[in-house]
């Protein structure tokens, strides 16, 4: 609650309610789907950073907005999303012209790349979001090409691949070997550093995705390179007054993800906290 | 808009009947990004204890049929921080300021009061004596009469502020409740805290939220909030102020009708943030169609 | 489908968890159309009185967010016709009936009860002590350990068949209610009834239903009956029965990891009318997916 | 509850959930709108029954579907509907795809018109409805051509006017003046009752629109000609189990107007009871 240690930039604008309208939605896979939207405004944020996402046909169920990586900003916003539950199923249903609601820009961005670092993005399904844009943001900037390694289940969980490759070096690794190395993502991880230590490179890993590939991407990284993550915990406001969306500390106490977060200093998590209903 | 919307709780007037619930509105200075929330009747402040606390371990909060479950524990800065950080940001904006205050003992409640009786700014002291999300204390006071008129009393005798009790619904004699705290001398009842529910994970068999239990909030209640206001308003002299599940300018009405003299704004707030003055501006708009103030709505359902 | 899907409630075996709660089912015959209702686990009928009773005039029931208020005023046809017009063609339809009964003494309560033990084809009674939306009687037994352990005693006494508690959601002490009934004789408790709502017109300022308050059901109370029903079934040793906002399997799994060992599904049969089916349906296939048992669900909910 | 008083006939098809899609919405006006839906079994009803209507995307809000007379069956079933709160509110906003169920047909039909006798409908709003579809019976069937009586606020409020006039003689009136004879329908109602007097006609009345018109239409049939009603209440379920539809009796006690209505004999009905919210 305090002004606690995020390794996160402050990179701020003002947050507001947008009412913007879908203009378009593409599925990709059974799964995903990116929602572009059209907002009269422009929204200014940068990777990293979210929006509370809401369609206004809801009513009052399902209640609350949902918390979505911004994959861009600008007057057409859009987003990545994975069908899991009832919200994201209805995004998922829904057809042009359906008016929604976008708060945003809430939340840390990423920080910025220390000079003469090696960028090593860890990305696992709808985590990519947040770090395309931030590839993005790299190339339009003239900086580092990162390396990106890109995980998933299947050749089928690796949305938006093409766009990555246009900004990045990308390496893939899926569970099944339908694409790439046959594994996780942290076997890509393992080969990376070692051949950043090989080439005595300063390297700094960002990693967005899973829980579980997180935990162990800031495991592998601990006490070799700095790493930072993007968290995900349920959201009820997005904005910092429903205190809803508790990081353990390793130090004890809590971060909350919407305002301290979600990008957060990997070290500075307490991974090995038990998740209640996981 | 010229129309009259002030309400009196007791001896203090507020502008208009609209506040923010506790817990669901920060410190408001969360919302200068927002809105100028001086212009609502008032903001309800986390609840604030004696000494900081962090909360409840996650998951903190899990989505129902047109609800919320929350078990956040109170976290909150603190009586001191408030009064030396929140206070006086919240003074220059010329918010008025309810605060919400949460001990597990009389003494301790009576502490709290005694700290911000010294503050310039805060309007009233709301005992949250309802609260199912901790461990100890809390919602003991507020389901048992003598008890409620216990901390009442010693509160009461502790500040100058209004003093607002905040009752549980689960309560089996709320009437007896609400009475006892109006012997007692507070000014005011505010109702409803949360209902205590549960939800599970059918994949994992674990509950949803780490304490298990969590409170019920947002529209699913709100015909609940509205029928035990109703039942206070009618049992007590002293205002009530209602909430639960109030998402509309139509909900605060029919809040107001029911026998409520102020209403306040909680989980509609995480929906979006400028629920509360859309309540407050669509309350005018209904009043000013009408012709009439705000006070002619409270209490005024027809019964025959 | 191979798996096993029977649970006991007591000394009734039932083929499986899934019944239909009363008053949302009518007295089951008007399901023919529909499907073959003798595949539930059982249904339970709309409340039955000594007399015909009319029921309140209109308007009875109005919808609020995610859940609907009624105050049908149990309208039925009475026990005689129940067991001469009714009772047959369940019979021949092999059909597990619970008859629901409703009294406002304990006298009348032990007549109904006798009443139904004449009587083939009725494989238990169930006592709503807890309904909201009659002047006198109801739910001024559900909310009182001793009252409640009272009415219990003499119904138990009384009849052979196996004696079902409805409990009130409303009771102040829910646990005590519940094992006053257990210690009277009670082979399971049903919990939850409607928990008592109001709702108000801001157009006319009239309440929308005719009765004022009306009993709230439907998804929205799901959290708060699943509360219930894990408190209840952790504070008694005989079986609990769950009730409230159930409309798909999986909130009839839900209900039995926190403790149910059956389940009724209510309001659902108006959104669907075969809602009841297909939470049977799901069910058997979650078990069958697992390779489980229905009863291995009981109270399996994980909480450390 | 019993076997009570109804002039309806007992024609009876067999009830079922029917998941369909809409195939179309027409807006007429501002507030009305006519939606049709494809369903793979037709669903064979007459005159007057009733669907229970609830489009797949509400999920748990609005909960209850709403009963809604059926303008048409078959395998393109259809209604009207008027835009009055939430339900209706999403119906006139859902695009063709959308998937609905429709439980029908519910409750009795109007009676049959009896031998030598002119049918006078009286019709306000929506209530045109299932008196079209009566009209349109009647014509397909050769038997006689109804004299409409209909009714509206404004000239905007007579949906279906022309397809009314394809099967039937119609007489309008409205409050405003902007169509047809100025002020109520009832003034229609009471030249017509004298005509068929002067004539020694046998006559009887059909009506269906707001309660206060059924009433006052009911009153000036009483002791002159037979008239029947098709009730409006709410409903939870629409097919006799909930009990919430009750309709108070002249002789005590109630009908349901979902199993023994819509269709009734308006002697039957205690018009004086006064409804709670209203
Ligand atoms: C900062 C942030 C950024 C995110 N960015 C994206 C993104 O770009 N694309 C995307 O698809 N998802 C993203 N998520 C996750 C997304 O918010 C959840 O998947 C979504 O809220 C689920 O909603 P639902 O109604 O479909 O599922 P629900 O029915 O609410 O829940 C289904 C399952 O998802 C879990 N869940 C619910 N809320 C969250 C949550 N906030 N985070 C993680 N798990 C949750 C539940 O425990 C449950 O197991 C992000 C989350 C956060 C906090
Ligand atoms: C047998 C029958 C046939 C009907 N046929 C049609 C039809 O063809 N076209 C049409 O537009 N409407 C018809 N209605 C009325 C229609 O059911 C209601 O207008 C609808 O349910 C309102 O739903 P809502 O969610 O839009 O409004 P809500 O938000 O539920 O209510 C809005 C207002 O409508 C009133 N209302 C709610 N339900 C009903 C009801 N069942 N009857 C009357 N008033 C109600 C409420 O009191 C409130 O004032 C019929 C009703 C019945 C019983
Ligand atoms: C996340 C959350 C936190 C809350 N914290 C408090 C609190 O600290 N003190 C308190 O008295 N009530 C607290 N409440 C209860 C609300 O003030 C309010 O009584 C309740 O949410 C019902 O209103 P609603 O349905 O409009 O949200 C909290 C509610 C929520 C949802
Ligand atoms: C219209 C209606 C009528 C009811 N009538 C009775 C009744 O006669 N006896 C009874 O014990 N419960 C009655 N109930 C309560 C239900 O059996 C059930 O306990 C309650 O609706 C909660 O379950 P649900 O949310 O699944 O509907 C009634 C409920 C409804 C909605
Ligand atoms: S989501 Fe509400 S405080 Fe973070
Ligand atoms: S609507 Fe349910 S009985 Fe008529």
């Amino acid at each position: 609650m305090s002004g606690a240690v995020t390794a996160a930039s402050d990179c701020r604008s003002v947050r507001a309610l947008h009412r913007v309208t879908l203009k378009d939605r593409k599925a990709i896979g059974s799964a995903y789907h990116v929602l572009t939207f059209e907002s009269a405004e422009p929204i200014v944020a940068s990777a990293g950073q979210f929006a509370m996402v809401r369609s206004e046909t809801w009513g009052s169920a399902p209640l609350l907005p949902r918390p979505m990586s911004l994959l861009s900003a600008g007057k057409d916003p859009s987003i990545l999303i994975k069908v899991v539950g009832e919200g994201t199923r209805r995004m998922a249903a829904s057809a042009p012209g359906e008016p929604y609601q976008l708060l945003a820009p809430l939340g840390k961005s990423w920080s910025k790349i220390p000079a003469a670092t090696r960028p090593v993005f860890v990305a696992g399904g709808v985590g990519v979001a947040p770090l395309l844009l931030l590839a993005e943001e790299l190339a339009s900037a003239g900086g580092p090409k990162p390396l990106v390694l890109y995980g998933g289940r299947t050749a089928h969980d690796l949305p938006l691949l093409d766009q990555l490759r246009a900004v990045s070096d990308v390496r893939i690794a899926t569970e099944d070997g339908s694409a790439g190395t046959k594994g996780r993502v942290t076997v890509l991880l393992s080969a990376a550093l070692d051949e950043v230590g090989v080439h005595n490179q300063l390297a700094k890993v960002y990693t967005c995705g899973p829980h579980a590939m997180m935990a162990a991407v800031a495991a592998m990284c601990e006490g070799r390179v700095p790493c930072e993550v993007s968290v995900e915990t349920p959201m009820g406001c997005g904005y910092g007054v429903c205190l809803g969306c508790p990081v353990p500390k390793v130090s004890g106490g809590f971060l909350y993800a919407c305002t301290e977060g979600p990008c957060l200093d990997a070290t500075v998590i307490d991974w090995g906290h038990r998740k209640a209903g996981a | 808009m010229s129309v009259d919307l002030a309400v009196d709780v007791g001896s203090l007037r507020l502008k208009n009947p609209v506040l923010t619930a506790s817990g669901t509105f920060g410190y408001a200075l969360e919302y200068d990004d927002f809105f100028d929330v001086s212009v609502l009747g008032g903001i309800c402040t986390k609840g604030l204890s004696i000494l900081p606390r962090a909360g409840n371990n996650p998951d903190r909060i899990a989505e129902t049929s047109a609800g919320m479950l929350n078990a956040i524990g109170l976290a909150n800065v603190g009586v001191e921080a408030f009064c030396t950080e929140k206070l006086p940001n919240l003074r220059a904006r010329g918010v008025t300021v309810i605060a919400n205050i949460f001990a597990t003992t009389v003494p301790d409640f009576v502490a709290l009061a005694e700290r911000l009786d010294r503050e310039e700014g805060v309007a009233a002291v709301e005992l949250n004596v309802s609260c199912p999300n901790v461990d100890k204390g809390g919602i003991e006071f507020g389901v048992d009469p003598v008890a409620a008129g216990r901390v009442t009393a010693a509160v009461r005798k502790a500040t100058k502020l209004p003093v607002w009790v905040k009752m549980s619904p689960e309560a089996g004699d709320l009437k007896g409740v609400g009475i006892a705290c109006q012997e007692a001398g507070a000014d005011a009842l505010t109702a409803i805290n949360t209902i205590r529910g549960l939800s599970i994970d059918v994949r994992t068999w674990r509950p949803r939220i780490f304490n298990k239990t969590g409170g019920l909030s947002g529209p699913a209640i709100k015909p609940i909030a509205l029928r035990m206001v109703w039942e206070l308003s009618r049992a007590v002299k002293i205002p009530v102020i209602g909430i639960g599940g109030i998402a509309t300018a139509e909900d605060a009405i029919e809040m107001m009708l029911a026998g409520a003299t102020a209403v306040q704004v909680g989980t509609a707030s995480f929906v979006d943030p400028l629920a509360s003055k859309k309540v407050l501006d669509g309350l005018g708009a209904y009043c000013a169609e009408r012709n009439i103030a705000a006070r002619d709505l409270i209490g005024r359902f027809i019964q025959t």
